[in-house]
């Protein structure tokens, strides 16, 4: 199996029909993902990589049976894109877009939860399980092989970077979770651990964090605690970050003596976590654990 | 966005919550303009964007409008910790009994608004003791109610009246609606005064308006900012582009990859100057603009990381060979290339004399042994 | 709380809804002080809580203030359907393209707010095929959002401009929030109509304000009333009392026993006059108010039905004791108690003449028996 | 077992401190109830019937453990009261106060059940398991005996009636549930009849209705679906009320020819419910059917 993904998921993509939302249409189909309908409000009957383009998102889940929703909706409208997709039954909502207002991200993050839709994003790349061949966003396919680690993740080149080496290292992936660099997140480390725990297919899970609020903290907090059973390995960028600057990511901030790289990673260490001083370092470590795959 | 004081204040009142009377001074020539506004004893008070602007001079007082205009002289051009004093807002002083303290901030772990509420304000919250802090964690859902006020006021010890804990109560509503209406990610009143006739005042503002929803918060203009000439230029850009203390430049494409690229030169000794995410840009125009304000930086040395994912590699290296071919470029660059299109990005970089390596740690060592040839060179 | 149509209008108003220009004419001698504020062509409407008005004369045309004015005389006094009017609308005549229909009301089974919407206004809903319904339910924890107005104008075929569709999703939106701040049950606008240069505006309006919310919408009065007096002089005692068609008075305690009362009632041929819910209350004063009150509708005869749980019967017959004691029962009283202290009960009511019965359907045969006696007698 | 109540419950008590929240306090304790906690925001420190009085019911909950909350709070307050309880992580909240806007009812039902809470009421008696020894709210103790049928009622007095007639023919009930009167509840029948459905001791179910709204009729299709396996009784009060007139309960209009009693018992009947004429005619038909208990 997979977490959040898996073979039998329907896509419908909000935003079908922007550059964005044509170009990842068709990289999807590439990678064997089941896309079944575009929304883009006043392009009904429209088609797109001969998906066919629906007015709602209501009406793309009574015609298709979607199950999955990808924004790439614009900032100011993505609140109302999201609502929209938890009110027509969705039960996963991935948001790549980028720059949401906080105030709305904490508004619909926290609605999709109270229906029991998972959501992950904003401002991500999204989510893939290759051995599923599905990916639902915009990360690069061909990094990916299936094999038995789950990655979950705040920043998006760098984890590919990260899976790029691992493929190459000969360990594949169950699930790639790209959580997101927001202060507001759908989806945390921890909620991440709880799926990929419970997954009988992931062996190991990698961990990529940054500076900025204190989920790596809470992560190794609920590790050691001994619901998570399997080998956690762990990169965090932004250990020569200063204090008060926002680093590319709205959530990437060390604020005051919060937030900084060393306390995530004596946090992670404390936990039994391994934490990787360069990215590609973490294929080393799993190789070293479980042999390729 | 960090708000003036003065604009914290008119986003006060705006939302109902009683501030002192005031008025701003933009620059002393306008003093004359705002004279019938003020009411003394008054404090005369440095606008700018950093903490501990009494003890550096910046707040004074006066008892009429000639001292206020000496005291405001003596403020605007101060220098506080590196800012400088362009206003000062004056306002009547307040006759304060007790200094309480509240704030509504995003809390990341449990993505509601935190309120943080109490008695011991006028100073930093973070020197106040845990049991002393309120912490009331309200849900988007719902909203301000009145138990979450109960839940704040529990902490106030004996002797408030219960007049002052009713207009507590109601100034806790008015601030959790005026932290979501003005998209704010900190809101704080410190001190919450309660003058010595029992009325509670918001005596100071700390404001700061989360960035991605200026497109709807056009009330306040951005007065004063942290950011250089070149961070604004680049802000204006879309790019994502900091100034750091060092002298080498980073460009990455990724905010990940750009800190993980920042690290990498820092293990071996480097010291990064910029740093500039690339995003997920391909536009070799875009980047060929993210170039050249890397150059206005005048970094010592460039270093290019670059994963290429739907990112085509060439694409970026198409802009990156434009401004080194058309305006040329006095730094020696060193890059590392990798994923989609890494070959044809390479060859079209082949030529230009750029040093080129295969991991980050080669690129990071590479940087940082040339950035000591170069200071060695100087010396 | 049902409003008149110049109420609904007011709430528009204030809701931001644009309304035709009119005024509101309490009584005739008043025309001259609303003079100003008319316009002609206008449409004079009755004011009354029944639909229909139009087809009874209640909506007239005028084009200058001597018609108005002749046009409101006639108006005022008519009976519309049982209602009697007592004052006039005078507005602006729209010059209408089309006619809409917008609601909102309380969805029991999905409890959020359900909006219904049509491109076919102006005549009952109830009317419209199903099929050019939009039925947009909205969830109070998010409020409106612009994909419900989607899903609204989604029904409307084509031939609506850009621009009106614009100005009808913005007022979907207020009558949305409307409907919430000011706690309403109904609020319907139909027709909602488009004038033959491009303006959406409300017509009419239909609200009806929840009463348990009254305590914070004081801004209406209500001035018309599907209430007979003594039906408000129970509603201002906090007593459930409802006046019906037939001759029995029927006291129980809980709204859902004093329904079964008057259903088993009806099974036995007898026909309720009054339904009088005691509710939870033990409170002999209560009782006697309430008996009070039942008196005053001079019923042929009296069903007491009681059921003592929590309540305890004896003092419930205290208080029906005391009002037959001190101000008498001009009719027969027939009575069933169950529960606690029923003996008590019985005792204290048993010298008073009542006819005690042990079970509902006993109860119920004997009143019915009675009233038919009774009405021989008097035949 | 029984629904919502057993004998694991811990109730707190919201409004513990005014005339009905004390009386019901006590009245609670000699049928069994573990009342734990009481919350009257001001007077924490004091005690009622020697339970402890706490200012919130966060400290309630803190303190003693609570999960069942029963708000006696006055109508204007109780929305604030319920959002409390929720949010101080309780799992049931029984509202019994009346007159609740209904924007308030709607607000607080939606929130609860998004938070996976389970809420009675508003303008209901409670609820009752006398085979847990346990009872919440302010129905009259005496009337319960443990047994095999489980009730939902919109109506107070009414069940009082019906559940008394019960226990005098020797039947006696898993769980009572007062539904509540008003238009929006935060438990239906749908929802009652998955409960009894689902609860291995509640052989046969009697729901009592009335006039208004759809929930008979939702619950008759519900039931006529085949989801409801055990035998179902009926009583519906409101037959011959005049339409446009709310017979003492909010939520007890005929609207048009929209919630008539008539229409509610056809439904019923097409799916096999016994609808009684009389209210004590339910313990003469489950006494057919089942036998004494």
């Amino acid at each position: 199996m997979a977490v959040v993904l898996t073979k039998d998921s329907k896509v419908v993509v909000q935003g079908a029909t922007g550059h964005q939302g044509t170009f990842h249409i068709g990289a999807m189909k590439t990678f064997g993902t089941n896309v079944v309908a575009g929304v883009t409000p006043g392009k009904g009957g429209q088609s797109v990589h001969d998906i066919p383009v629906f007015d709602s998102v209501q009406e793309a889940v009574k015609e298709t049976g979607a199950d999955v929703s990808l924004v790439f909706v614009p900032a100011p409208f993505a609140k109302d894109a999201v609502l929209e997709a938890v009110d027509a039954g969705v039960k996963t909502v991935i948001v790549i877009t980028e720059h949401i207002p906080v105030h709305d991200a904490m508004d619909f993050v926290n609605y999709a939860k109270a229906k029991g839709v998972t959501l992950i994003g904003p401002n991500c790349p999204g989510a893939a399980s290759p051995g599923e061949n599905i990916k639902v966003g915009i990360l690069p396919g061909m990094i990916f092989e299936p094999g038995p680690i789950g990655i979950a993740s705040k920043s998006g080149t760098l984890t590919y970077e990260i899976v790029n080496a691992l493929t190459e290292a000969g360990i594949g992936q169950t699930t790639c979770l790209g959580l997101g660099g927001d202060p507001c997140q759908g989806t945390n480390f921890i909620e991440a651990l709880e799926l990929f725990q419970a997954d009988d297919e992931t062996k190991g899970i990698v961990l990529v964090g940054e500076i900025g609020g204190t989920a790596e903290e809470e992560a190794a907090e609920y590790i050691a605690s001994g619901k998570v059973t399997k080998p956690v390995y762990a990169y965090i960028a932004g250990r020569t970050a200063p204090e008060g600057k926002k680093m590319g990511h709205a959530g990437a901030i060390v604020q005051g003596d919060k937030g900084t790289a060393e306390s995530k990673q004596k946090a992670f260490e404390a936990a039994g976590v391994k934490v990787a001083k360069f990215p590609t370092d973490i294929a080393q470590f799993v190789k070293a654990d479980l042999g390729s795959a | 966005m960090k708000l003036l004081e003065y604009q914290g204040k008119q986003l006060f009142r705006d939302a109902g919550i009683p501030i002192p009377k005031g008025a701003y001074l933009p620059s002393l020539d306008t003093f004359d303009t705002i004279k019938d506004r003020l009411s003394y004893p008054a404090v005369v008070k440095a606008q700018v964007l950093i903490g501990g602007r009494g003890k550096a001079g910046g707040i004074q007082f006066a008892d009429n409008d000639a001292e206020a205009k000496a005291q405001a002289k003596k403020i605007i051009g101060m220098d506080i910790k590196g800012h400088e004093v362009k206003s000062v807002y004056i306002e009547e002083k307040l006759d304060i009994d007790r200094e309480l303290y509240v704030s509504c901030l995003i809390d990341r772990t449990t993505r509601k608004t935190l309120m943080l509420f109490s008695a011991e304000g006028g100073i930093e919250i973070e020197s106040v003791p845990e049991d002393k802090i309120a912490k009331v964690y309200i849900d988007p859902l719902t909203g301000f109610s009145q138990f979450h006020a109960r839940q704040a006021l529990a902490v106030l010890p004996d002797g408030y009246s219960k007049d002052e804990r009713k207009q507590l109560a109601k100034m806790l509503g008015q601030l959790y609606d005026a932290f979501r209406s003005f998209d704010c990610e900190l809101l704080e009143i410190n001190p919450l005064a309660i003058t010595k006739d029992g009325q509670v005042i918001a005596a100071d503002s700390k404001a700061i308006i989360n960035d991605a929803a200026k497109f709807r918060q056009k009330k306040f203009e951005e007065e004063a900012s942290e950011y250089t000439e070149l961070e604004k230029e680049a802000n204006a850009q879309g790019i994502a582009f900091i100034q750091l203390d060092g002298t080498i430049g980073v460009i990455a494409n990724g905010a990940g990859l750009t800190m993980a690229t920042l690290d990498a030169l820092n293990e071996y000794g480097g010291n990064a100057g910029v740093f500039l995410d690339l995003g997920g840009t391909d536009d070799p125009d875009q980047v060929a603009r993210a170039m050249r304000l890397m150059k206005k930086a005048k970094p010592s040395l460039i270093l290019v990381n670059l994963f290429g994912g739907i990112t085509k590699c060439d694409t970026v290296a198409k802009g990156i060979r434009e401004v080194f071919e058309k305006e040329g470029l006095d730094c020696p660059v060193v890059t590392r290339i990798k994923g989609t299109n890494e070959k044809e990005a390479k060859e079209i970089l082949k030529d230009a004399g750029f040093i080129t390596t295969n991991t980050l740690q080669d690129a990071a060592k590479k940087c940082s042994e040339l950035e000591k040839q170069q200071i060695k060179e100087v010396a």
